[in-house]
């Protein structure tokens, strides 16, 4: 783990990501890469994200694969249940809607189903993310879904350290995981520790502390948010961020705190609003803070509708630090 | 079926295939010893079969059941020629292919019956029965999901450097729906050592082969996937037996995946119970009267393979195996309901 | 619609859909039957619910397919565009899983992606439900996940008499509706107006009206809702039971009306709690009443994990009346 | 490609094709204002990818693009077989297949740049392109989607009773995923007036044909669905006249689906601007020294069947048809966010 005195360096989530299957398929020759393009046949993926691994690593370890989600993910669960860590990519998230059974019916239910007799320990990598204009098909936020899922943990990191350290916990966890990477955030460039290791799967991070309001988020929503709390902070408001990391399970204990310290919390996802993920936590967070709440719990995800091309319909579609600042605000004036 | 001309071995020729179908070349036979343990397997698959819809019928057990009763060759020659480190991956319609790898039948009826000492302590029931230790890795109930689940298995034993094979059993129907498409490309190109047995009975729940299916022979569907693909008389052991044979050498040999389509028929319909009116008397009838069971019989019989004696032997320790696994499983008891929270993950989630 | 004198019969859910099928078809040569088994010559169904249709339309319009439900609700969705009303069945809702890309990236967004040119105006048909020991892959509530997809509505009756006129609004409306059917309702018979019409999507009802505590709920659990109220009333609590009827969009105003008006709510699905449905609506009801509740708002649903084969265990898994009754007096008490 | 052997007519046999392939019998050709017909598609597709891709090398336009300079000869054939009332379902790589189409080019224009006066006001983009009333019905963004889809246009031509035909477009990568296997078998059982076009251009992404295709050609697998198959040389106008003619014929008669697989190559990579990197420098030298639209043009002129003051005119007015387009969608406004409200359901959604 990180310690004030280790050596830090510059990296973009994608580094980071790369670093972690580097690390990960170093320390256990268990750890399998795959998915379509990922060898370096294919140049290690369209963003080239696995590129080398396949070189080091030999060709039975990292394998492109045929465009075939559903077999993708099968081979991936087989092979876990054969006592192998696959990591497997899905390109992007509208993809995983041709693999759901594999992951639903399965990946996610084996264990239970067998009575424990089987174990998944696989990674489903993929990536999402609206802001690039690849509209309707191509960016949607589908983690409610898998969060509503037993059996399946569903992780979204938001800076370059968190893509390492959670990805390497992802790989290690003996149970399914969906590791969701977003588009804005993942060529960002931020600090990561030379010996970042594991940062466990279940527990939010303090992305800024404040006073006043909670903004619980995660993925590409904690840069707007910090965005946001900083503008509120010019308003003479103090607005914790907090990160949850990990969609499901959930930190329910150091959200509960921030909003218990604050009274106001807003959760802020990018996926859309209506049934999205933020009822979950809105609703837990009333219903354990039912008294100690100053205003009720706001939430703030995407309209509802597909994701539009056009840059300033992407741009409305997208909630925005104003947006943020703006509820928060109300929330601190309410009465 | 045991007809004088498909008897004859390697001249066997029981479908009159269509232009493009392919054909064995070296066909395995196998040998007394041989004989006798698969049919022992299917008269075990077969007398599991008859107690279990006993106790249907008394109201005992409640689940629904896909009885596969007619198929028994199918996985009792190919078990034959598996040991336990393969493995099969099958589905709903697939307690004979358990049975048959040799699954112990107490934790089976245990399972059944919902109890706390079934192999999945009662949580996954029938469609869902896995038993590691004799290779019943998955059962699903999801039409066709049985295939991409087994390459991974398959790569794995690539990964182990291993001879393991495996087997993914699933329908005709299940031969319609793209996981089936998926899996067998994938398995050919990466040459994984897997081998897709099509049960094909001639109906998907109520519907017939030909109203769904949009090509005489499935095992031409192979030609597309670039692999060897055989329609075999899946109740016939020697025909399956020949071609069983020449898939796990195959596999074994670092060759790559077959497709093998059985031909065979469910005697009880889809799910037990059910009223077979899509189906008429008659080829229910011509079906029954070649019964898999009895024919075998009569063949090791008359080839001195076995005695009269021997074989109502055979088939009275096997009853009493199963009563056995009755009695045991209708004395467990049931899970508690903390169970619900066991098995999610490897940690227990909190009360 | 039904009025006092209209002709009552009695019947099951199941023969309330059928009924609905014969009505739609005869009104509309445009709507179409198709699915798994769902013609006569494989015997109208493995249910029966399609029974006598393709005799009596022709096997054009009503046709069983093979079991490939990608291919299923993508000859729907085509079949729509055109300028049919396509009714597809799959048979389960697990099976959903396999044709998730061609409802939330095709049915649901057609509309928006086309700018308003494409209209898909189809329902798929459903059933689901616990407590017929068909465990894990058979009997899940996925609901939640086509409540997040912008641009599909979600039908889940609970009545025959529901049953009928919610799904003759689905056939007629000119959007994709999922249509969700309850093993547990199903055969169970009930009154239906003879001249029973159309029941407008997106408006609930109260099953039952009560004064100090709303139970909200929808298709399978509102008998259980209805069995609580019963057993509530004999401890002295008045139970208003609401069945949305539709879960998206869901009727807002006659839920905050309810709640507004008791003070106290407690959302009840047979679906997973955990980032289930309820997070809407409970989220919902304290954002808009949060000075005016009594109580936080509750959720009940299935604990997390998949359905479990024993019966013992099913029963456990499931929300009964008893729990609901417990959790509402615990919120009277509330303080 | 032109040379003497496969425009020969009726006995062009551009691949070796392996064992099992079908080759067409009756070929139709097609005569000299076909052949033009054919060609002006053909330039209208280049001369409109040419200047998108100035339109993005200036930074005009944001989104990736997919383009298909290399594959013109594909969708100009099949669209001068079809009339506005047959329809398409096309993929992200489609817009080639559009505007052979005949989708006028300023609304495709003012789609491409996000404007309100685009075909879908914006709302698409130029991976979900529509345009009903030239019969562009469904343009998806997701591999294997148009098919399953364009079966449903199918059906509802045999229940309007109309002779109306659907073709679906899609790429080689997209044969190996499930929605390819289920679409074609339905397709078969029902028998429906629909085309499979898979353009085989060698790559899906960055993965070569074979290293994710267990077959040597596509068209083999329309044995496993009981319907015509055949490999085209898609870059040839004649084998691909031929060819589509018999598939459009045999579809307007009832007789149902077939599978065409052309092949070709995509000059520009998968992406506008990829590295190209997993292609070697000869075979893409190879491939952009055949291109088709420079091989048809001298075969145009060599038969006479124009001059070249004829082709240039041509050229010239298409540009100046582009130009329009271009002018037209940069001077059109952005929708209103409003437009996040409507046409998510007929009925706006409240504000
Ligand atoms: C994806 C999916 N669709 C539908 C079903 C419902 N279903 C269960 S068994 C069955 C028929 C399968 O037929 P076949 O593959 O021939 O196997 P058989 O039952 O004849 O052994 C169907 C449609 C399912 N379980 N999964
Ligand atoms: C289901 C799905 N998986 C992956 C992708 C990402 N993807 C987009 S295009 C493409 C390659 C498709 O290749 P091919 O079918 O040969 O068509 P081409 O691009 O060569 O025209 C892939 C993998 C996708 N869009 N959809
Ligand atoms: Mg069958
Ligand atoms: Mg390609």
């Amino acid at each position: 783990m990180s310690t004030e005195t280790a050596e830090m360096l510059k990296m973009t989530g994608q580094a980071a990501i790369t670093a972690a299957l580097f690390q990960a398929m170093e320390e256990d020759s268990k750890v399998l890469v795959f998915g379509e393009d990922v060898a370096d046949r294919e140049g290690g993926g369209v963003m080239g994200t696995t590129r080398g691994l396949s070189t080091k690593f030999g060709d039975l370890r990292v394998r492109s694969t045929p465009i075939a989600e559903q077999s993708i993910v099968g081979a991936a669960v087989g092979a876990a249940m054969a006592g192998y860590k696959p990591v497997a990519e899905i390109m992007l998230m509208n993809f995983i809607t041709v693999a759901m059974d594999m992951i639903v019916n399965h990946a996610a239910k084996l264990r239970f189903m067998s009575g424990g007799q089987s174990t998944v320990p696989l990674v489903i990598r993929t990536l999402t993310g609206a802001g690039w204009q690849t509209a309707g098909q191509h960016s949607d936020h589908y983690e409610g879904w898998f969060a509503h899922t037993a059996g399946i943990k569903v992780v979204a990191p938001a800076t370059p350290a968190d893509y390492k350290g959670l990805l390497l916990s992802a790989i290690q966890d003996p149970d399914p995981v969906l590791f969701i990477e977003n588009s804005r955030t993942l060529f960002v460039p931020g600090e990561v520790a030379a010996d970042q290791g594991p940062i466990p799967l279940g527990k939010a991070r303090v992305a800024r502390e404040g006073t006043h309001i909670s903004l619980i988020t995660y993925s590409g929503m904690v840069a707007n948010c910090l965005a946001a709390a900083a503008e509120l902070e010019t308003q003479g408001i103090s607005a914790e961020v907090i990160d949850l990391r990990t969609v499901s399970p959930w930190d329910k204990d150091a959200v509960l705190a921030s909003a218990d310290k604050t009274g106001r919390a807003i959760v802020v996802h990018e996926a859309v609003r209506h049934f999205g993920p933020g009822g979950e936590i809105a609703s837990t967070i009333q219903e354990e803070l039912f008294r100690k709440l100053k205003a009720p719990v706001r939430r703030l995800g995407a309209p509802y509708s597909a994701v539009p091309f056009a840059k300033v319909l992407e741009d409305a579609f997208l909630v925005q630090p104003a947006d943020i600042a703006a509820a928060a605000k109300a929330l601190c004036e309410y009465d | 079926m045991f007809s004088p001309r498909s008897s004859r071995g390697d001249k066997a020729k029981p479908f009159e295939r269509g232009l493009m179908s392919q054909t064995l070349e070296n066909r395995a036979s196998p040998d007394a010893a041989t004989q006798l343990d698969i049919y022992r397997r299917m008269v075990r698959i077969e007398r599991n079969d008859e107690f279990t819809r006993t106790q249907i019928r008394r109201g005992r057990i409640t689940a629904p059941y896909y009885s596969a009763r007619g198929q028994e060759v199918i996985p009792s020659t190919l078990s034959n020629l598996m040991t336990d480190d393969d493995v099969i991956c099958t589905i709903y319609r697939g307690i004979h292919d358990m049975v048959a790898k040799g699954m112990p039948l107490r934790p089976l009826w245990a399972e059944i019956c919902g109890r706390i000492d079934g192999t999945c302590k009662g949580k996954g029931g029938p469609m869902h029965l896995t038993h590691p230790e004799t290779g019943v890795m998955v059962t699903t109930g999801i039409v066709g999901s049985s295939m991409p689940i087994a390459n991974g298995f398959a790569w794995a034993s690539l990964l182990d450097g291993s001879k393991r094979v495996t087997v993914a059993y699933f329908g005709d129907g299940a031969s319609n729906i793209g996981a089936f498409h998926e899996a067998l490309n994938l398995a050919s190109v990466w040459k994984l050592p897997v081998i897709f047995v099509c049960s094909n009975n001639g109906f998907a729940e109520h519907t017939r082969y030909e109203n769904a299916t949009s090509v005489d022979f499935i095992s031409k569907r192979a030609i597309g996937y670039g692999m060897p693909g055989y329609t075999v008389d899946g109740n016939d052991p020697l025909d399956m037996y020949a071609h069983a044979h020449a898939a796990i050498e195959r596999a074994r040999a670092g060759d790559g995946p077959t497709l093998l389509e059985c031909k065979t028929f469910r005697f009880m319909g889809h799910v037990f119970g059910d009223a077979d009116s899509y189906m008429t008397k008659e080829e229910k009838d011509a079906a029954l009267a070649k019964d898999p069971l009895v024919l075998f019989r009569q063949k090791l019989l008359d080839d001195g393979i076995a005695t009269e004696e021997q074989l109502e032997e055979m088939k009275t320790s096997i009853e009493a195996e199963v009563q056995d696994a009755i009695d045991f499983a209708f004395e467990s008891g049931y899970a508690s309901v903390d169970e619900l929270r066991r098995d999610v993950f490897a940690e227990e989630i909190p009360a």
